[in-house]
């Protein structure tokens, strides 16, 4: 139908309207119901139908001559009118690579089998790592609604991999008041963790090629978290979160050891497995602050944990949200961590000396200084629906390369070298 | 008391400090107000799939955990 | 544990008041007369006083609540409905960024009166108390009845009142 | 928006793409902020309606109802007054407007060959045509395993009156619609001078105007269309089927333009018109509505 609807030659000739009509009548009434009936381009306000959000997020992580892992995860999310919603996730990791056995450079090239099966040779001031691989599948569920003045939350977890099951719940309840300008929020949390080491579980401080048992041993996780957040501006609002963990049972780490060494040349003498307490409770206060300039957002965080292991640690983080042209966004990351190692980190055991009640050399119970930058980067192609987040970081983990509980040899060397890991976090968010 | 937790009462009362105190400074804010409070930026978690892995990462690098959901646990990574 | 008992103790004391409603006096409906108001529209501008003898029915929206975003279509109702008999609906926008506003009313196209009030004096002069609000206002300019929010639930019962009020 | 708004002579014209069509909006105005609006406004409505009546779309109200395999399926307002519409239809043209007739394309293909269904394959199909056969009460629409609805006939004219609407609550200027050649006048232009409408001619579709019909307010659709058709035993045969017979209608009209308040009646009058094949001139006529036909 090609419209000219500019000035153009005199109306050709139309048929002329005589008779009244009958159809005509009956016709116009049926369009008129179709109209006046209030319908025009509205769903009545109570059924707008629930909506679905998909995000799938891909995590490339990979330390340097050390572990790497590749971890995608989506999640479909449920949301209704009265803002109820359910969302439903499972992720994967892929985890291989090797990480520090925690026992310390032979001094002598030598060559290793672990207990998952693989040989690696090593030359005398390498760290000893021990090679893994392994698949871990974690699905987690959640649901909320708001009410008038508060909003309940819970959720559940599972995760199996090869020699680690875990199962969780969670609740919280979120209070409003002050005209939601004050929201309390109660956190609970429990967490069964199934730990059977390939090779059965080891006792403490024995050979690691003594097995005790072969069956799981679980380890229950109970936390609780009280939080309370405060609006002051129109642009701040600020939290403090005080979160408290007890775990009990099986804590030691089953692929761990210690180098049993001479007490003055330094020399390997043997090798034992770790031990741990079999409880620990851990705190940790997080205060948070969201601060909205004109378009761009800055969000600082401060966070102190401490533990009955005695380990203290601060965490420091700082992000700047930078909006730039046509909705994409640059938001540059900086995360400082430095914490004090537990009571019982030790980097070997001294062949002769009493053995402790508790010991372990690995670097993270350790004395250790992380520090995070990065930066995000949002955009919505043009054409192509949902949005795009691309995430480079890099993390550098920095032990205490010369412990001064070393001796003879080991004096000279690196025991705790820094780690550089590389990470990349790609996430796709779509409304449907 | 244990020393960790007469340091736990020592927060807890700070908790409750902060939050009385706050409670009257921001009586001001109106709800029509909340515009930029509103928007999905102006949360402590934005993104919190992206949230989780980072807690996963820091949780099994480091000897700390937790601090904003009572969500912990869940993985031997050794 | 005695710890946490004292924690969660404390906690309740201190919510309280949240739940304390600010119950609205049913009793001074039709009395209290409503705040003036001059402002600006898409097409001019509308006050109180120039729609006296009008049955009507204000709503306070901003384009960043969500719930203004399920009351929009059944105001376009309410306008499609009675708007013949006399009802005058005024949606007054609070947005402070006219921008937002008007990609909002892009998506919920709105048949009936719209204004600007960015600096929020006439919603202070209402002591609008949440997002959205909405007043029914007699002809003679008295408050009839007044809603805090918007819940699907409750249209009937407005709807009800408003054919009351509307001229029979 | 992808759409685009150009000043011709002394109104503005916005087009945009919709509804598998080339869609139009002409608002004779100087000001081309209100035009954007009207032309915003005329895009979006046409989208929504598209998504949610489009037969070809798998995630909409139809798509539920076709799917049903005989469940009841609860539709809301808008479809279910859209399927009241369809139903005073239906009883006014003695069945012969029945949105439940769309299946029959399972057997016909109006493509100019003279490939014709097997009098079997018609009568198999005819099985799963007949608005008789639905259940439609508060509401709910439940319809038998194999049959099918299709609002499109009357979803594009319902889309051009419903786009006016919002026009007229958006501007006050004088605006036509055009809907891929079904469209609605506001009304007269400054200075007095109606919307003047080409019609194409059948034959040669988007070339020269083969007349011109002054339009000042009202809807206007053509029913009918030149490139589908099937040539049997020497006959030309429309696309316009009998949905009793499952037949094509012999010597149905090339082409029934009709102009009626609004574009939806319009259409509905144009299509009534071409179901009656010959009879067509004077159904319009005591309709007394204006038309052409070719």
């Amino acid at each position: 139908m090609q419209l000219g609807a500019g000035p153009g030659p005199e109306g050709g000739p139309t048929d002329p309207a005589p008779r009244a009509p009958s159809i005509r009548g009956k016709l116009k009434a049926a369009a008129c119901m179709l109209f006046a009936s209030g319908v025009p381009g509205m769903a009545r306000a109570a059924d707008a139908g629930p909506t679905t959000q998909l995000d799938i997020t891909g995590l490339y992580y990979s330390e340097a001559s050390r572990v790497s892992v590749i971890e995608p995860t989506a999640r479909f999310t449920r949301l209704y009118p009265n803002g109820q919603s359910f969302f439903a996730q499972l992720g994967i990791d892929a985890i291989t690579g090797a990480s520090p056995s925690g026992t310390v450079p032979s001094g002598t090239t030598q060559t290793v089998t672990s207990a998952s099966g693989t040989v690696t040779t090593r030359s005398a001031s390498e760290i000893p790592t021990t090679k893994f691989k392994d698949t871990r599948v974690a699905l987690d569920g959640g649901w909320t609604k708001p009410f008038k003045s508060f909003t309940p939350t819970l959720g559940g977890h599972f995760s199996r991999e090869k020699d680690y099951q875990s199962i969780g719940a969670n609740g919280k309840l979120s209070i409003d008041f002050m005209h939601r300008l004050t929201t309390l929020t109660l956190g609970a949390g429990y967490n069964r963790d199934e730990v059977f080491p390939v090779g059965g579980t080891t006792a403490g401080f024995t050979d690691p090629s003594l097995i005790i048992g072969t069956g799981s041993d679980p380890k229950r996780v109970t936390t609780g978290m009280v939080g309370l957040s405060q609006v002051f501006t129109r642009r701040w609002m600020m939290a403090m979160n005080l979160s408290r963990t007890h775990e009990q049972g099986y804590l030691t780490e089953p692929y761990k050891l210690l180098s049993l060494v001479d007490g003055t040349t330094g020399l390997t003498v043997g090798e034992l497995t770790e031990k741990r307490p079999s409880t620990r409770d851990r705190t940790s206060v997080l205060v948070n602050s969201v601060y909205h300039l004109t378009e761009n957002v800055i969000y600082t965080s401060y966070r102190y944990y401490w533990d009955d292991w005695d380990l203290r640690s601060h965490t420091l983080e700082l992000k700047y949200r930078n909006v730039l042209a046509d909705n994409t966004f640059l938001e540059p990351h900086l995360r400082y961590y430095t914490q004090s190692s537990s009571s019982f980190f030790k980097s070997n055991l001294i062949q002769g000396d009493p053995l402790p009640e508790f010991a372990t050399s690995d670097y993270r119970l350790g004395p250790l200084t992380t520090v995070t930058l990065g930066a995000t980067y949002g955009f919505r192609p043009r054409g192509s629906p949902g949005e795009w987040t691309v995430r480079l970081e890099y993390i550098g983990q920095l032990g205490d390369h010369h412990p001064n509980d070393a001796v003879g040899a080991l004096r000279q060397y690196d025991l705790y070298p820094t780690v550089n890991t590389g990470t990349v976090v790609i996430g796709y968010h779509l409304d449907f | 008391m244990r020393q960790g937790t007469k340091r736990l009462v020592r927060t807890l009362l700070l908790l409750v400090a902060v939050g009385s105190a706050s409670g009257c400074a921001a009586a001001k804010i109106r709800p029509w107000d909340r515009d930029l409070l509103a928007e999905k930026q102006m949360q402590y978690i934005p993104y919190p799939m992206v949230h989780a892995l980072d807690e996963h990462v820091y949780f099994s690098k480091e000897g700390s955990t937790g601090g904003s959901d009572a969500a912990g646990g869940g993985c031997g990574c050794n | 544990m005695r710890l946490w008992l004292l924690t969660v103790f404390l906690v309740i004391a201190l919510a309280l008041p949240a739940f304390a409603k600010k119950h609205p006096d049913p009793a001074a409906a039709g009395r209290v007369q409503a705040p003036g108001f001059d402002l600006p529209t898409l097409t001019g501008t509308v006050s109180l006083d120039a729609l006296r003898g009008k049955v009507m029915y204000v709503d306070f929206w901003a384009s960043w609540c969500v719930p203004c975003r399920l009351s929009f279509p059944w105001l376009r109702t309410l306008h499609e409905r009675y708007a013949a008999k006399g009802l005058v609906i005024v949606a007054i926008n609070l947005d402070k960024n006219r921008d937002a506003a008007d990609s909002f009313l892009e998506d919920y196209p709105a048949p009936f009166v719209v204004a600007f009030d960015p600096s929020g004096k006439t919603a202070e002069a209402f002591d609008v108390s949440a997002m959205p609000s909405s007043y029914l206002i007699s002809p003679t300019g008295t408050i009839l009845y007044s809603q805090a929010g918007f819940d699907p639930k409750e249209t009937g019962k407005i709807e009800a009142l408003i054919k009351e009020a509307l001229p029979q | 928006m992808s759409e685009a708004l150009a000043r011709v002579e002394d109104y503005f014209v916005g087009r945009f793409t919709a509804m598998a069509g080339p869609c139009e909006v002409l608002v004779d105005s100087d000001d081309r902020a209100r035009a954007g609006r009207a032309l915003r406004a005329a895009d979006k409505e046409a989208r929504r309606i598209e998504r949610k009546f489009s037969r070809y779309r798998s995630d909409n109200v139809i798509e539920r109802i076709n799917r049903a395999r005989g469940r009841p399926i609860p539709v809301d307002e808008e479809t279910a007054s859209l399927i009241d519409y369809a139903v005073a239809c239906y009883e006014m043209s003695a069945g012969m407007l029945d949105i439940t007739s769309g299946v029959l394309r399972r057997v016909w293909r109006f493509d100019g060959s003279d490939r014709v269904p097997t009098a079997a394959a018609v009568r198999e199909v005819l099985q799963h045509v007949g608005w008789h056969r639905v259940t439609w009460e508060n509401a709910t629409l439940t319809m038998p395993a194999g049959m099918e609805i299709d609002l499109g006939g009357v979803g594009k004219e319902y889309a051009v009156d419903r786009a006016a609407a919002l026009i007229a609550a958006e501007i006050g200027d004088s605006f036509l619609v055009n809907f891929g050649g079904d469209l609605y006048a506001s009304g007269w232009r400054r200075g007095e001078r109606p919307w003047r409408v080409g019609v194409d001619d059948p034959e040669q579709t988007g070339e020269a105007a083969l007349y011109r019909i002054d339009l000042p307010r009202g809807g206007l659709a053509t029913s009918g269309d030149a490139r589908r058709f099937v040539r049997w035993k020497g006959k030309r045969l429309g696309h316009i089927l009998n949905p009793k017979t499952g037949w094509p209608v012999e010597d149905a009209p090339r082409s029934v333009t009709v102009i009626a308040s609004t574009c939806v009646e319009a259409g509905t009058l144009s299509t009534l018109a071409s179901l009656r094949g010959p009879g067509a001139r004077d159904f319009l006529r005591e309709q007394g509505v204006q038309f052409r036909i070719i």
